[in-house]
This record gives structure tokens, C-alpha cells and sequence, in this order.
């Protein structure tokens, strides 16, 4: 099962949510660039781990989660808060380190969250987020409340020993749990070829009789397919299941890292397949979209993020003395 | 709403119990606490009464044991994870010091991790230095976990289920000694909150402050202290965060001496931080250093009476208290 | 390659080293046998977790050993320890507690360690020899020392997330380690099939690209012959290996648990497969030895065990006063 | 033998350096510490002059990272785990609390684990709750291990050399704001015994003990208090475990005035032992409270302007040292 890819035809799906995975691309694409313009300006502060490249994994799995579906994410966490649901204005609210974003400015981009639609957070642990995801499914089975969570990590994360610890007890008590495990093939400037021998993460998942799957991470349309079609077994109570997104990072590790180690052939192999490309080919052969009509989308999500940006700049920090009072019952 | 004598194990098992039949959210996992019934028969008869859903046996994966129910927490159930020793719970830090202590700030107060985490320490039998810590100092130190040490009965029942009922991460330590103990206990379920702490005994000379089971050899030390004419007020903390100062000072202000024991070991234990809130708030009135009567600095042995020479024992609390009496 | 036993001619294995097979066994049987009854009689105190049944595996892994390579054991290490070399007499008076015990009394059944014979100790935590056992190997092989070190695990060792994360170190950096996994297939009163999907533990070695075998633990020529090739592949720079040894149990956890879970049938069939059973058939066999040397064998580790007894019992203890100031320094 | 003015974290290097160049058994592990340099750039360099064999990267394994240098060690090697923040150090508490610390006592006093695991700690740059924490507290609890945190770049280089050069297992705790500060330092190896504090400015009126890069405010605000003429008497532990008790109380009965400054939280960290002993042994010299000067008893925060509230600062240290002197 594992390590082919799922052929499919991909013509039938629906062209409100290849509409929906495009815009999330999109708007993931342009919270990152601007980010980055924000960080560079000293505006946010602390690590930022663009999402850059990798934008098709979140919006092609958040788009088969119902609402109200856990997702737990990573330090590279912006992708998954905007693709299930985040609004933008809090999240760059976040980074700014304002009252107004999501965690208050307590939490930052390492550890931005957004519990009421689900996102149980970024992590600043790699690998953390497993434990905690199948947790959240563990509850999810136990109250019967019909949900479905993922968790998103890293191939760097399936070097935590939690990977194997939690994803067994999701297999033995099969919850409701899909592991997306997303292989952009570096961890900092390690190749993953230096971490691990065979680099082929979804056999991990295979040998403690877990059902594992290896997609394109570059392609949203297949990494909603598949996933979504996990999300659905899992449901039905036939997880766990786990997802290598294979991916590339266009840009370095975090915003401070010019990603030198990154040889340019491979760089631009995969620039040449990114999800913002596939997702716009998507939208014309599969839905008949046009280029004028997919650009207004994008307008859209620009136009977005301007309000949210002044929306950010305008809230407060919350003082000293507040935060103070918060610690005395901490 | 009538009391009756019962094993500090079966206080907890109450407690689990009746929280989990009015709450169906609560549940239980741990290493052998299903079939088995827990190494201490704490959930005995639970997996029949809740089924296997509600109580399950896990592989032996500590940190995902841990990080599972936090995660448990967080999307909205009450999980307990039972950890079969507490030395096992360091396998688990991660989860408990990055991910339960912090997740309610880092998510701005918007999220919360109802979590128990139930364990046991403690010297006793000769299981050696990997099965006989106490290592409540680790979690007292970490910010937003509320650290639980029930020595009786009475406070096992009340605390637990209190536990399971408010917001925050819990490390509810118990103490292998302690199980068997028993204790007068009401049949109906009830509540003691964190950071009330009792006075067991009053008196006038000096204050000893216990916690676990600790606090059966400082009673034993305070009746031979009584004995000798010696007035001693003892101090069963019950939660050590929250922290009862209130009680401690009001103590220290009437005695203007103070013993605190701990089965812990000295260095870095949480007797050194009372006291040295003691020593701020109550300077003026404190007549004789406040003496700390702790573990030797090393980790438990195997042979049984190095054992027991490595941890306090009511002798050396009697010394300590009759040690502050000897200041003017 | 895993998952299938290695067959291979019994015969070419020198005489001397099927004895010393069977007398490890014989060994071990013996000191565990006359270990419980000091523990019934209260002269041994803590957690005794019997090896019996499971001889074969230690006895079969040491003999391909040579003296000075390492081995990190389990909490049920005496029989490890035995193989590796350690004389009975100062295990004995260890796990009475004296200070002519391997320990001075101070570590115990749990914890007992021969640091001279390159034994490093048996472990009360559940999985935690792995990554010493992997340290140990690299020393091996940044000092130069050609030794292997091989640590013995578990079934349920196999679930603390440290077996990925040490074997996969040792694997990126090809270390003289073996990690031999005694599948007794409990961990306590749990049966492995409600610990793990795939019982097959070996896999789990295999989908991160070691070398992996599954042998049958109770046949100790068998557990040589495959441990013995791994060791010296190993050894020439082409490690790491896992090898899975499946065994049973001839008793309870610990000699205060009557294991009732375990179903009699299966008991009365691997105790048809006895490692003793097994080494008598092989020295006969293979070797054309009478019962009547075989006995004789047996009848040494009886005597020696007579001495070893009395010597630990005329052993002291440790005083506290003494304890007190080695903690000073501690 | 000539003195130059570097920086810690090349202070660190040549350290490592040279003990590299001197003892074939001594290697380093860790994430991006060879071809990378580290981080902090303290490894820079190595990789080239010591090969991929003695300076290696690691998968993301704090666990078994930590695991792997204890068996080394245990095993003969001279090992250092670099771990890239304190707080991944909670993955590997089980190997350092239970393994590490633990073995020379399991195994009678005839094994010993000559492991050094260096981290960094503390708050700075808005790298938010599980990037910022100062826990040696946690590891100071544990009897076995041996607690280094360098202030000066001259203490970094002689203290690494020592502890790769002693036998016992030691956390050396780094922190993010101290690599790029400077200082004088030998070229030379040297090394810096443990347990031997530094009187780093001498006074009558105060004492401030700290560590870490707490030993710089300080210093600051000694300047401070110094130019209001108090005597203030500046005390650098260097280490915490063991620690130099006899420097401490020699100063408390000079100056009978005592703060304690620690950038870790408050409740349960080390400034609360040293004072405890502090009232212990020189109870009657002190004529005011013992004042602890720390970090606020939450998970430090991400909005920069709050992290700078969560731990103290120099005027923090100035107001505490008032306070002693406002009691006669
Ligand atoms: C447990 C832990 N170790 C180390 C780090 C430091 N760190 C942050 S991101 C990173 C690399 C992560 O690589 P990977 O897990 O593959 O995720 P990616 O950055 O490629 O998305 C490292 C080492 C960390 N945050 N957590
Ligand atoms: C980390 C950890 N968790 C739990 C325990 C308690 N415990 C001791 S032995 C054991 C069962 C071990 O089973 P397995 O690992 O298969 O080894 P076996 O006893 O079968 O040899 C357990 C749960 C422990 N010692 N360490
Ligand atoms: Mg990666
Ligand atoms: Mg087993």
C-alpha cells in the first residue's frame, strides 16, 4: 500500500474545494512573503519558519477536516493555523507579539494556536505534536464526538521516539488519527539522508502495522485525496493512518537562514512544481477556471491581509502589570 | 454522608470512581491498571464498572502515555495517566514541562490541560534507586503544574477528586508506603482544594511541616515530642503549588520554630523553598534557624538498611525539633 | 532477510563452545532456581525477575562475544551477566545485598553490573539500555577499541521511543552494535498482541534500513550461530544488527507474580522447547557427549553455586556510616 | 602564557579544542555542530581539524543523543552531547536523571560516567515558552550530577577543561546572551576547579551571590550600588553542585546582608537552597531577610516587552539589596 502513490481521477472533485485548496495556498503563500518582509523589518521578533514551498500539504489535508477536526502542527506551524480555519488578522495580530493575536502575544509564531476551530497549536518540540495529537483522538474516541485529528510533523520528527511510541498506541487502540508526516528533507541544514538511513519515512509506519501512504507534498490535489480519503476511514473508525508528504522547502530553515546548503538544481526542481502552480493547472483543467478568475481570488487574499495587517498594528500589548497578575495564578 | 475507616488505595479508587460515573469524560490509562488492576489495586474492578474503553492498558511508552493524555486534556476530556513509578515520569518530561505546564499561557489563557497525572514514590522494600525517588522538586519548579502529595486517606479522596475537577495539570504524587494506610473517610464524594493545608496537631514550641509520607513520622515524632512536654503544631501541606504559606506563617509566628521534613533529598528539595519564604516573611519572629530534615545526597541503595539510612525517620525529626529548642 | 530463520549446519560448531553454551545455560537455570528460593525465604528483598526459559538467548549471544566487549542488560539481567562472564559468587552477594556483592549491595537485582567483564548493567528502566548500548559502540569506534557491544532488550523495551531514536544513530553511523530483543511476549500480565499490531518486532529494525533477523530463543545453538555472524559483521565496520528472539516465560513476571494470564498450553509448549532441553540434544547430537559428562557439567555449576552461596553469605554489609561518606563525595 | 580578550563561546572552543587535540577519547555530538559550527558557533572549525568521526551530527534524538553520551562514557570515552536548548533537555531527563547520575552508586562506586552534556539556557530574543527556560534547578536536585553555569569566558574555558578532565557527569549550562560577551583568557589550557566560587568585587555592606549571565546585572547593579557608597561583595559561583558554601557564608558574616539572584523562577529554584543554608549556618549574623531576586513563577512569554518583565533585571537586583540594608 504504502510507497505508491494513490492514482486517482482527480475530475471529480468538487470545484468549491479545489477553490478552497487554492485559496488556502494562496493565502498561506502571502502571510509567509509578508512575514518575512515584517521579520526583516524587525517588526517580528523571535524564530519564523516559513511555510514557503510546503503550503500544499496543509490546505490539501485541511480541506477533507470537518470543522471542529484537531490538527496539532509544528514550529513551522503558519500553514496549518491558516488552512483550518485561523483568521489571518489574529494570527499576524500573534506575531507581533499583540493583545489581539491568537495566544495574546504570549505564544508567538513557535507556539501560535487557535483552539476554537481546533489548531491545538504549534510546537516548538519537534516531534512533540504526535503525543498530543493521538491524545486528542484518545478523547475524540472516548467522548464520541466523531472528530478526527492530525497531527503535522517533519521527517526531523520521526526521529523523536514519541513518532513510534504514539503512533503504535494509535494502532492498537485504532483511533481516529491520521500522522501527516511532512518530508521536506532537511532538518535545519541535515539532509535527511545524513538522519536516517532509508529515507522512506512511511515504511515507519508500515512495520508497527500501520496503514502508510507516500504522497506528493508538492501536489495539494493529491494530497487532499488521499488524505481526505484517511480522514474518512479514520472516521469510520479505521485508523490511525499515516501520510509522507514529500516536499521541499524553498527558502531556508528559518528566516535568518540563507539555506546555502540547499543545492540550487534541487531548489529549482521543486520551485518548478509548486503548489501555487499546481493548484492554479488544477483550477483550469479540473474546474475550468481562468487565470483572470483565479487572480481575483489571490486579490482576495491580498486585500485580506492589508485589513489585517493594520488590524494587528493597531491592537495593544498586553502590559506588565496585567501580565503580572496573570502569573500570580499561574 | 457517613464515614468509615478504608486503605488510602481505596480512598483513591472512591474518588476514580465516582468522578468517573458522573463524568463520562474522565478516563484512565497506565501500564497493567485494565485486567491487572494496578500494581497497587487502585483501579481494581474499574475496567469492569467502565469497560475497556475507559480504562486501558498501554504499552510501555511513557512519554506518549504522558504527552496522550495532556493531549487528551487539551481537546476536552479528563484523562488520568497512571506512571508506575515516578522515576518513569522523568521518561515523560518533555511532555510535562513544555507541553502541560505551558500550553495554557502559550495559547494566550485560551486553552486549558485538565490533566492528571497520577504516580507514586518514595523509599520502601528495596526496589533500588531507579524505583525509589521523590521527585516532587522537579514539578514544583515548573510554572502552572499543581503538585499534589495526599499522606492520608481522607486527603487522597478529596484531593483527587479535586484534581479531576478543576483546570490545571496535576502531578498527583502519592507514596508507596501510603496504600495501605488507613484512614476514616466519608462514603460520599468531596472536595478539598489545592493550597489548604491542615494543622494535625497544635501546640505552642514548634512547628514541623510534612508532606506525603512524610507526615507520618513527623506525627510520630510529634507524640514523642509531646511526650517530653513539647508543644508541636504539625503541618500536613497536602498540595505543595499551590503552596499554603498563609497556614505556615501563622504557625511560625506562635511557635518561632520550624522543622520541615521531607523524604526528598536535600539538595534542591522543596523543604529549602519554604524555608526560605519563612525566613523572608517571618524573620522577626523566628527564634532558631529553621532546620531541614532531609534524603542524604545520593541516590537510594539497594540493601535495606542503607535504605533506611538514607532517608529521615522520626529519630531524626525529634532531633531536629529538640535542636531549635536549644536557642534562646 | 529478517523474519526467516537462518538455516545452517549445527555441525561445524566446535565442541568448547557448545559446552560453554551449556553450561551458561545450566548456570543461569541453577542461580535463578536457588535465587527464588532465597527470595521465599526472604533472604533476598526488592523486585527478582527470574531469566528462566529464556537461558538460551544469553547464554547463546555471550558465547559469541569476546571477553571485553560491552553489553547493557535489562531488569531481568542476571542471566546476562552470568553469560558474560561474571563469577556467581559476587552476584549472589549482591542480590543479598553484601558488600562483596558486584555492587557493594548497593545496586541489587535491578541493577546489577560487572563493569570488568564489560557487562554495564542491567537497567530498571524499561528500554533505557538501548541508547547506552549505543554509546558504548561508538566509543568502540571513535577510540579504536574493536569492540562490539551488544544490548539486550525487550519486547516491551521496544516501545520507549529511545529503540528508534539509537538504533537509527546507529545505524546513520554504522556502529559495532547489536540489539538483540528477547520477545517473551509479555510485558508483565500485558500480551504483546495488546502492545503492538505487528508482533514481528524485527520489521521495525528493517524499515529504517538495519539488517534484522528473528530467531528462535529457546534453541541457544540457533541464537549463536545467527548472533555470532552478527557480531563479527559488526565488528569488521558493517553493523548495526537487530535480532529479534522469541522465548517465553517459565514463570510469573517477578517471583511474587503466579502469571495465571499465561495460558497453560503455550507454558507446557515452550517448556518443551527448554534451552536445557536444547543444549543436552545439541552436546549429544553434535558433540557425542554421554548424559553422564553432561551431568558432570551440571554438577559443576551446582558446586560452584554451593561455594558462591557461602561466600556471599559470610559477606558484610555495607555500614551506614561508610554509606554516609561515600555520599559526601557523591 | 599570555591573556587576550575573547569571546565565551570562543573561550568554549578552545576548550574543546584543546582537550580534542590532547585526549583522542574526548568527541562531541549534536545537531548541526559539525559542518554547521553549532548554533553558537562554538564548534566551529572542529569538524575540520578533528574529522566526522569526533564531531558528529545527530538526528533530532535528545533522548538517545543524551543516552548515547553516557554509555560512551560509561563505556571509556570522553563524550559531550551538545544539546541545542535546555528545554529539548527534558526529552533526556530519563538518561540523566536515572542513568547518568545514578550509575556510579548502582554500580557499587566501580563504574563512572565522565559525560558532559552542554546546553544553554535562558531568556532572550523572544524565543518564547519552550525556548527560554534556566532549569538548573532541576538537574542541582539530582545527587550525582555535578551543575557548571560560566559567567566570564575565562570561567567557561578553565571550567569545560576541568569538567573533561573529572569523572563525574555534568550538565554545563550555557546561556544565549553570554557567547558573544568578552573577556580575558588565556591561551593556555587552565582549568577551573568545581566548587570554587569567585569574590568578584569585595564590599562590607551586601552580599549578591549569582550565576550565569545573572552574574552581569550584577555586577551592574553593584556599580550602581557602589556609586550610592554601599559595599556591595559580588560572588560568581561558577558552580552550583557541588557548591562553595564556605565563600558564601565567609561573606554573609561580613556583610549579614544577603540577595540571591537567579534568572530562573522562583518557586523551587536554587537561590531558595543556598538560602536555606545561608540561614542555617549564619543565622545569627544576618540582620535582615534574605532577599531572592527572580524570575516571576510563569512560562516566560513571546511579546518581548513581557519576557523582559519575567526575569529580573539589574534595578531588581539594586531595590532587593536596599531592602537588606533598610533593616538595622
Ligand atoms: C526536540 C527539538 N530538538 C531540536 C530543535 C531545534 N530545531 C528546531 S527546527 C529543527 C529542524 C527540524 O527539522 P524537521 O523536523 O525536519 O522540520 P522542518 O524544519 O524541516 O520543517 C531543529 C533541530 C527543536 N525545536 N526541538
Ligand atoms: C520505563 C519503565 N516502565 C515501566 C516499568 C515497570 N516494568 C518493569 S518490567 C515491566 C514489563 C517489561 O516487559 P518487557 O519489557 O517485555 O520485559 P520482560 O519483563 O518481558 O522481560 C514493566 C512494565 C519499568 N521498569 N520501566
Ligand atoms: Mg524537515
Ligand atoms: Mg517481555
Amino acid at each position: 500500500m504504502g510507497g505508491e502513490l494513490m492514482a486517482r481521477k482527480k475530475n471529480s472533485i468538487d470545484t468549491e474545494v479545489l477553490k478552497k485548496i487554492y485559496r488556502t495556498v494562496s493565502r498561506i503563500r502571502h502571510f509567509e512573503e509578508q512575514g518575512i518582509k515584517l521579520y526583516r523589518q524587525g517588526l517580528i521578533k523571535g524564530y519564523f519558519h516559513p511555510y514557503l514551498g510546503q503550503e500544499g500539504i496543509a490546505a490539501g489535508v485541511c480541506a477533507g477536516l470537518l470543522p471542529g477536526d484537531n490538527i496539532a502542527s509544528t514550529h513551522r506551524g503558519h500553514g496549518h493555523c491558516i488552512a483550518h480555519g485561523a483568521e489571518v488578522k489574529g494570527m499576524v495580530a500573534e506575531l507581533l507579539g499583540r493583545r489581539d493575536g491568537y495566544c495574546k502575544g504570549y505564544g508567538g509564531s513557535m507556539h501560535i494556536a487557535d483552539i476554537q476551530n481546533g489548531n491545538l497549536g504549534a510546537n516548538g518540540i519537534v516531534g512533540a505534536g504526535s503525543p498530543l495529537g493521538v491524545g486528542a483522538a484518545l478523547a475524540s474516541q472516548i467522548i464520541g464526538d466523531g472528530k478526527v485529528t492530525v497531527t503535522f510533523s517533519t521527517d526531523g520528527g520521526t526521529n523523536n521516539g514519541t513518532f513510534l511510541e504514539s503512533l503504535n498506541m494509535a494502532a492498537i487502540w485504532n483511533l481516529p488519527f491520521v500522522l501527516v508526516v511532512e518530508n521536506n528533507q532537511y532538518a535545519v541544514s541535515t539532509p535527511i539522508s545524513e538522519a536516517t538511513r532509508d529515507t522512506e519515512l512511511y515504511k515507519r509506519g508500515e512495520a508497527i502495522g500501520v496503514e502508510s501512504h507516500r504522497v506528493d507534498g508538492n501536489d495539494p490535489i493529491e494530497v487532499y485525496e488521499v488524505t481526505s480519503r484517511a480522514i474518512e476511514k479514520c472516521r469510520k473508525g479505521e485508523g490511525p493512518i499515516m501520510i509522507e508528504a514529500v516536499t521541499y522547502r524553498h527558502a531556508g530553515h528559518h528566516v535568518n537562514d540563507p539555506g546555502a546548503y540547499m543545492p540550487e538544481d534541487r531548489l529549482e526542481y521543486y520551485k518548478g512544481i509548486d503548489p501555487i502552480i499546481r493548484g492554479r493547472k488544477a483550477l483550469k483543467d479540473m474546474a475550468g477556471l481562468s487565470d483572470t478568475e483565479i487572480d481575483a481570488i489571490d486579490q482576495e487574499v491580498y486585500d485580506e491581509y492589508e485589513e489585517a495587517l493594520e488590524f494587528a498594528k493597531a491592537s495593544g500589548e498586553v502590559t506588565a502589570e496585567e501580565f503580572h497578575e496573570f502569573a500570580m495564578g499561574y | 454522608m457517613s464515614a468509615r475507616e478504608i486503605m488510602y488505595r481505596d480512598a483513591l479508587r472512591e474518588a476514580l470512581d465516582h468522578e468517573m460515573s458522573v463524568n463520562p469524560a474522565v478516563f484512565i490509562i497506565g501500564e497493567g491498571i485494565a485486567e491487572r488492576g494496578g500494581s497497587y489495586k487502585v483501579t481494581e474492578g474499574l475496567l469492569d464498572k467502565y469497560g475497556p474503553q475507559r480504562v486501558r492498558d498501554t504499552p510501555i511508552s511513557e512519554a506518549s502515555m504522558i504527552g496522550a493524555g495532556v493531549g487528551a486534556a487539551i481537546a476536552g476530556a479528563r484523562p488520568i495517566t497512571e506512571i508506575l513509578y515516578i522515576d518513569f515520569a522523568m521518561l515523560g518530561m518533555d511532555q510535562i514541562v513544555n507541553q502541560a505546564a505551558k500550553f495554557r499561557l502559550m495559547t494566550g489563557d485560551r486553552g486549558s490541560v485538565p490533566f492528571v497525572m497520577r504516580t507514586q514514590g518514595g523509599a520502601g522494600g528495596a526496589v533500588a534507586a531507579q524505583h525509589s525517588q521523590s521527585l516532587e522538586a522537579l514539578f514544583y519548579h515548573i510554572p502552572g503544574l499543581r503538585v499534589v502529595m495526599p499522606s492520608t486517606p481522607y486527603d487522597a479522596k478529596g484531593l483527587l477528586t479535586h484534581s479531576l475537577r478543576q483546570d490545571h495539570p496535576v502531578m498527583f504524587l502519592e507514596h508507596k508506603h501510603l496504600y495501605m494506610t488507613k484512614g476514616m473517610v466519608p462514603e460520599n464524594d468531596y472536595e478539598i482544594e489545592f493550597g489548604q493545608a491542615e494543622v494535625m496537631t497544635e501546640g505552642e514550641d514548634v512547628t514541623i511541616v510534612a508532606w506525603s509520607h512524610m507526615l507520618l513520622k513527623a506525627m510520630e515524632a510529634a507524640e514523642t515530642l509531646t511526650a517530653e512536654n513539647v508543644g508541636v503544631e504539625v503541618i500536613n501541606l497536602r498540595t505543595l503549588s499551590p503552596l499554603d504559606t498563609d497556614t505556615i506563617m501563622a504557625s511560625v509566628a506562635k511557635t518561632n520554630r520550624v522543622v520541615i521534613a521531607q523524604e526528598a533529598v536535600r539538595r534542591g528539595g522543596v523543604a529549602s523553598d519554604i524555608a526560605s519564604y519563612i525566613q523572608e516573611e517571618e524573620f522577626y519572629s523566628l527564634d532558631a534557624p529553621i532546620e531541614i530534615v532531609a534524603g542524604l545526597n545520593i541516590p537510594i541503595p539497594f540493601n535495606l538498611s542503607l535504605e533506611k539510612a538514607s532517608v529521615p525517620q522520626a529519630q531524626d525529626i525529634v532531633a531536629a525539633a529538640k535542636r531549635t529548642l536549644e536557642h534562646a
